[in-house]
């Protein structure tokens, strides 16, 4: 068991780096914050590999492995324990959390080498690894909040990394105040959850779900208490998750460095909504109704979000739309019951994406900070190594047969297709996001790096190909792209996360399937030549003749102003007109001055008494004395 | 303390009251012979030896001529007050030998508090002074009572405290039993006395004895040169006659504690037949006062007079640190063994 | 024989007491609140107090009162408190409420009933108060040597000559 | 044996006359002269009470207002001092600059 016994050490050793770095990091020489940093992400992957292997040998019978390391609250009969649990779902959440962020720590050295705050950026960057693998490993779900409170404190210190910049500062406060709306959900689930289950942690509070006769399965249509924390659980979800409506966030946070945008916004914090779905498992097979309400929310959100990708020219904004998107497909796949592959794309997602915003990230790094598509093009001669990886990267999210995701959005699509009740509607809508996702895709690949230069040497002064320490990330995320699915994932994680009885998918029903979502991928990939090496001018005459449903696109549904206008401007009014200017200024106020004024006018008559005579004083003292005394003999 | 005074040995007692207030009276009227006589000789001088054999009957001529002098009392004096202080002064001085044990049975009450009631008395002597010196309505009497009552103020904290140390050591405050705790001796020689455990104690507590009797070195409430007698300059007679006398008893007074707390009281070699052995006590008690008051005498004859200033200085500068620390280690001591 | 002693020294008391405040000139109040104390002090004994009798004397008549005596010495006060009493009415509100807190404290005392039990033998020797000092008080007699320090000071600043 | 209700109303009657010295004197000195004459009815009902439950707490407390007497008197008679030394007079119905 010895693999086991140093599972605290997974989370502690980031701690230890983001510790010292962030208290000594001002003193230290770069290379070594960039090695501490890194080194302990590093080796806590290593351990992690190794405790993840030493888990593989293990039976079904002796997971999860528990270890509790002491009581962190004790209250009446309410306890919570600091402990660890690794199964299979955990298992893998650490290995991606490490392996990508020890990948993206090597990247950021080479991407960040230049700025000010370097030991500030590692110091945030470990500790959100310290904190995103305590959400994952955690044993009871209170101190999985913990973790997710973590996280998103250092999503918001990272989105606001430049916070002297005001659309970086608004942007992590967005982030943060969506967020908050996640959290309450969340937190009101696990008092649901306490109260219902008496206990917090997942080993307890599954085995007792599972007691059919005090937990029936609420059928669906109905709304029980499962149900209740069910939705409540997703609303925390969607809300780290960026899941329709909280999803206005995530687009905004491009405002952090990159390599933020890859590890927290793509890659591992995103998905805690999705780890958390999963490892509720127990909980949302009894009430059906929560599960379909993911599956839609789901769904809807990826073809919604890939929608707005199409018509975006920022980099990093159509991958962060993307982001969005795909997360919709992870919780239809949730949602759908099939939670394995609802992780199986979580995993190849993390890949491909931390691939294609590193690869954005070398891009603008080599075109000194441009971001706009519009003014990029024939960057393929000039980065060489970041075309290539992010042609796999493209083919991988696109779908296109044999690359990672592929497998992994292929698995999803079939799991709604056999979702019992509305399977065949959730797999249409899957599909035509699939075909906009190839579209943008590959939009945005064509527009970047083929073609003639739409930038002036003017502007930019030498475009170069990033250095190694970000070019070797690239390359190896870019093999994991091809490969990882080739993993038997679904079949891998069943075991945890407590597949529904469903009937398999027939063989010949799964090619057909197959087969439908590859064409449409390579319709997307078709559309995109079409529009922009062959007949380039056709995007505008489109747009002008879709004039409507062109803004309405770019404009993201106008949802940030429609929030603006029924949330965040009544607030601001209210707060303006009535609570300052009538709470604060009349009352609080007025009290206080009135206070003021009710001593001072007292004082002013009574003040008379204070005589000067000392011997005035001892005859209120006697008097006093007299009163106190009669009233005790009375 | 109450049953004393409500005993059923009334009789013992008023016998006891009598043979030592009479003796004491007795040996006070004496003493102003004997300071005289040695003053003279240390001076080369005969002193008096007109009246009886070698002056004897000195105290006695001298007594007759205090009745029978005119008592003067000056035309703006606080008459009420001018008459009390002698008094005042007489009566806390004569007080506390009703605590002294002169030997193993001659001592009219043991007190349990027997040493404190003797600082209490003794330290309400100070207003006989300081009466005196303001009702006389003079300056130099006034300026006389004025430092009086400073000096006695300060030296009566060492005085108090030097005395801490035996305390601690002897665990009581009843004079018989500070007596009949130095009564074994050491080795079979060396007697048992509280001066070889506190010498510190010893030289404190005679230094502030001194001051507190108002004597020479430390007698400027009176010092002849500058204040003319200081606070008893107007006084005349009997008066007079009784500050003398208070003087007298309070040098006796704080000889005795001396004697009593550091040289062992009465208790000394014990020889002879038995009527011998009930004597023997109260000789050694008072061959043991009389040394004490030899060296008064002498000390006045050779010391010269401190200055105000430094008296105060050397009273609170050096003798209260003294015994202060002389307590500190002391208990330390105590407490170890 | 007790109750003899009792009601001559409390005599004594009071009136001492009394003759403070009938006297014009504080030198003789002084003097009077002198006696008055060796009354108490004597009560004091009656009491069983010992220890304390004597240590009020030696501090009260030794020491505090000395330092008054000295201080009127020093000042050598004029013996008329000089001017009209600009605060004559407070005498008439005063002393009527004083008699009649008196009347009130002593016909509660009157009524009581009069406790026949036996008074436990209690005599407050040094070691007794030693002992209870420096166990159960401890605290208290460490802060009043505070007090103290503080006081020396104080007095100290306030009768410097150029306050 | 004497009731300890003798000794409360001969100290209420001390106390009273401590009391009554603020309303008849206007010495400071002798002000401080009547808190010394309360003090001391005080202290008599401490050790009356002492006696009468057998505690020896009622004596302890009399040592602590000893104390507290004795830094009264060497802070008030300071102060007389100062005050004798800027007025000329001990009179307390003149130093009332500290008023309102």
């Amino acid at each position: 068991m010895g693999a086991f016994d140093s599972l605290w050490l997974i989370p502690i050793l980031p701690l230890i780096g983001a510790t010292v770095n962030g208290v000594f990091g001002k003193r230290l020489p770069k290379n070594v914050i960039g090695t501490l940093a890194a080194g302990s992400v590093g080796l806590s992957f290593l351990i992690s590999l190794r405790a993840f292997v030493a888990m593989l040998a293990l039976p079904q019978t002796g997971l999860p492995i528990l270890r509790d390391y002491f009581t962190w609250i004790q209250a009446g009969t309410f306890q919570a324990q600091f402990g660890l649990m690794l199964d299979q779902l955990s298992g893998l959440m650490i290995l991606i959390v490490t392996g990508v962020g020890f990948l993206i720590h090597i990247y950021s050295i080479g991407y960040m080498s230049h700025e000010e705050g370097f030991y500030r950026y590692f110091s945030y960057l470990n500790l959100f690894v310290f904190f995103m693998l305590t959400l994952v490993l955690a044993n009871n779900y209170l101190l999985m909040f913990v973790g997710w409170e973590g996280v998103g404190l250092c999503s918001y210190l990272l989105i606001g990394f430049w916070f002297s910049k005001k659309s970086a500062a608004d942007a992590g406060k967005k982030a943060f105040v969506v967020n908050r709306v996640g959290d309450f959900g969340f937190i009101l689930a696990i008092m649901l959850i306490y109260r219902t289950f008496e206990r917090v942690d997942f080993q307890s509070v599954f085995s007792r779900v599972e007691d059919v006769s005090l937990f029936p399965v609420e059928p669906l249509g109905t709304v029980g208490v499962l149900t209740t924390i069910c939705l409540l659980l997703f609303v925390g979800a969607a809300g780290k998750s960026a899941q329709f409506p909280l999803y206005v966030w995530l687009p905004d946070a491009m405002e952090g460095p990159t390599p933020v945008s890859a590890l927290i916004h793509a890659a591992t914090m995103v998905t805690a909504g999705v780890y958390m779905v999963a490892r509720s498992a127990a909980l949302y097979n009894h009430a059906p109704g929560a599960l379909f309400v993911v599956a839609v929310v789901g769904v809807f959100t990826a073809i919604y979000a890939a929608s707005i990708g199409l018509v975006q020219t920022d980099i990093k904004k159509v991958l962060a739309y993307s982001t969005v998107s795909q997360l919709g497909y992870m919780f239809l796949g949730c949602g759908a019951g099939v939670y394995a592959a609802g992780v199986f794309h979580l995993m190849t997602h993390a890949f491909f994406k931390a691939l294609l915003f590193l690869g954005a990230g070398s891009v603008i790094h080599g075109m000194g900070g441009i971001q706009d598509i519009r003014q990029m093009g024939g960057l393929r001669r000039h980065m060489p190594w970041t075309y290539r990886t992010f042609l796999v990267g493209t083919l991988a999210i696109a779908g296109i047969p044999g690359l990672a995701g592929f497998f992994s959005k292929d698995a999803v699509l079939e799991a709604a297709w056999s979702h019992a009740a509305y399977g065949k509607l959730l797999w249409a809508v899957g599909v035509i996001a699939a075909g906009f996702t190839s579209f943008y895709m590959f939009r945005l690949l064509i527009l970047t790096f083929y073609g003639a230069p739409r930038y002036s040497e003017h502007d930019v002064h030498h475009v170069h190909e990033s250095p190694s320490s970000m070019v070797v990330p690239l390359i190896i995320l870019a093999i994991f792209s091809i490969v990882a699915g080739y993993i038997d994932i679904p079949h891998f994680l069943t075991p945890a996360s407590l597949e529904t009885e469903r009937e398999a998918v027939s063989s010949s029903t799964g090619i057909l399937l197959t087969a439908a979502s590859t064409t449409v991928a390579l319709l997307g990939f078709a559309l995109a030549y079409l529009f922009y090496v062959a007949r380039p001018g056709l995007p505008d005459r489109l747009a002008a003749r879709a004039h409507a449903m062109y803004s309405i696109l770019v404009n993201k549904y106008y949802v940030d102003e429609l929030y603006d206008a029924i949330i965040v401007w009544p607030i601001v009014q209210t707060s303006r007109e009535l609570l300052w200017k009538v709470v604060d200024t009349l009352m609080i106020d007025g009290a206080v001055n009135a206070v003021g004024r009710l001593v001072r006018g007292s004082a002013s008559g009574l003040k008379h008494m204070q005589s000067g005579y000392v011997r005035t004083y001892a005859g209120w003292i006697l008097f006093g004395g007299v009163l106190v005394v009669a009233w005790f003999l009375r | 303390m109450i049953e004393y005074v409500t005993g059923s040995e009334f009789i013992v007692l008023m016998i006891k009251i009598f043979v030592i207030f009479g003796g004491v009276m007795g040996a006070l009227a004496y003493l102003s012979w004997l300071e005289r006589k040695l003053m003279a000789r240390v001076q080369m001088r005969p002193g008096p030896t007109r009246v009886g054999p070698f002056g004897l009957l000195q105290p006695i001529a001298d007594g007759l001529k205090f009745l029978f002098k005119e008592d003067v009392i000056p035309t703006h004096s606080n008459r009420f007050l001018y008459i009390a202080a002698p008094i005042v002064s007489l009566v806390p001085a004569l007080l506390s030998f009703s605590v002294i044990p002169f030997g193993p049975s001659l001592q009219i009450t043991d007190l349990s508090v027997g040493l404190l009631f003797i600082f209490a008395v003794t330290s309400l002597g100070i207003y006989g002074i300081a009466l005196g010196g303001w009702a006389s309505n003079s300056k130099y009497p006034l300026m006389g009572a004025i430092r009086s009552s400073a000096q006695m103020i300060s030296y009566e904290l060492s005085l108090t405290l030097s005395v801490v140390g035996v305390l601690m050591i002897a665990n009581t405050l009843s004079l018989a039993e500070l007596v009949t705790a130095q009564q074994s001796t050491w080795l079979g020689i060396i007697p048992r006395w509280n001066i070889f455990l506190q010498p510190v104690a010893f030289v404190v507590y005679l230094v502030s004895a001194v001051a507190e009797t108002n004597r020479l070195p430390f007698d400027l409430a009176e010092s002849e040169q500058e204040l003319v007698a200081g606070w008893h300059t107007e006084y005349s007679s009997m008066k007079f006659a009784m500050f003398m006398l208070a003087e007298y008893a309070n040098v006796v007074t704080v000889s005795s504690l001396a004697t009593i707390m550091f040289f062992g009281g009465w208790t000394g070699p014990m020889f002879g037949p038995a009527l011998l052995q009930m004597a023997l006590p109260t000789v050694w008690f008072l061959l043991k006062v009389s040394i004490f008051i030899f060296f008064y005498v002498l000390m006045r004859a050779t010391v010269p007079r401190f200055r105000y200033d430094q008296l105060m200085r050397f009273g609170w500068k050096v003798l209260l640190p003294l015994s202060l620390a002389n307590i500190v280690v002391t208990s330390f001591v105590v407490a170890i063994s | 024989m007790i109750q003899i002693l009792f009601f001559f020294f409390a005599a004594i008391a009071v009136g001492a007491a009394l003759n403070v405040l009938v006297q014009k000139h504080v030198l003789y109040s002084a003097l009077s609140l002198i006696l008055m104390l060796t009354a108490v002090s004597v009560l004091f004994i009656l009491l069983q107090a010992d220890f304390l009798a004597v240590i009020n004397v030696i501090v009260y008549a030794g020491a505090i009162m000395v330092l008054f005596v000295f201080v009127i010495m020093l000042l050598n006060l004029p013996e008329d408190e000089d001017g009209a009493d600009r605060l004559r009415w407070l005498k008439f509100i005063g002393i009527p409420l004083g008699l009649f807190f008196l009347v009130l404290v002593v016909t509660t005392l009157w009524n009581l009933e009069a406790n026949p039990g036996t008074q436990p033998q209690l005599v407050g020797s040094p070691a007794a108060i030693g002992q209870s000092l420096f166990t159960d008080f401890v605290l208290p007699f460490e802060v009043t040597s505070l007090l103290i320090l503080i006081a020396l000071m104080g007095a100290v600043v306030f009768a410097k000559r150029d306050l | 044996m004497i009731p300890i209700g003798w000794y409360l109303i001969l100290s209420a009657i001390l106390f009273l006359i401590g009391v009554l010295g603020f309303f008849i004197k206007r010495n400071i000195i002798a002000l401080l002269l009547s808190v010394e004459i309360m003090l001391n009815a005080v202290n008599l009902t401490f050790v009356a009470f002492s006696l009468q439950h057998g505690k020896i707490s009622g004596q302890i407390f009399v040592f602590f207002v000893l104390v507290v007497a004795a830094a009264e008197a060497a802070v008030g008679l300071a102060l007389v001092i100062a005050m004798f030394r800027n007025r000329e007079s001990l009179n307390v119905d003149r130093s009332n600059l500290l008023k309102w």
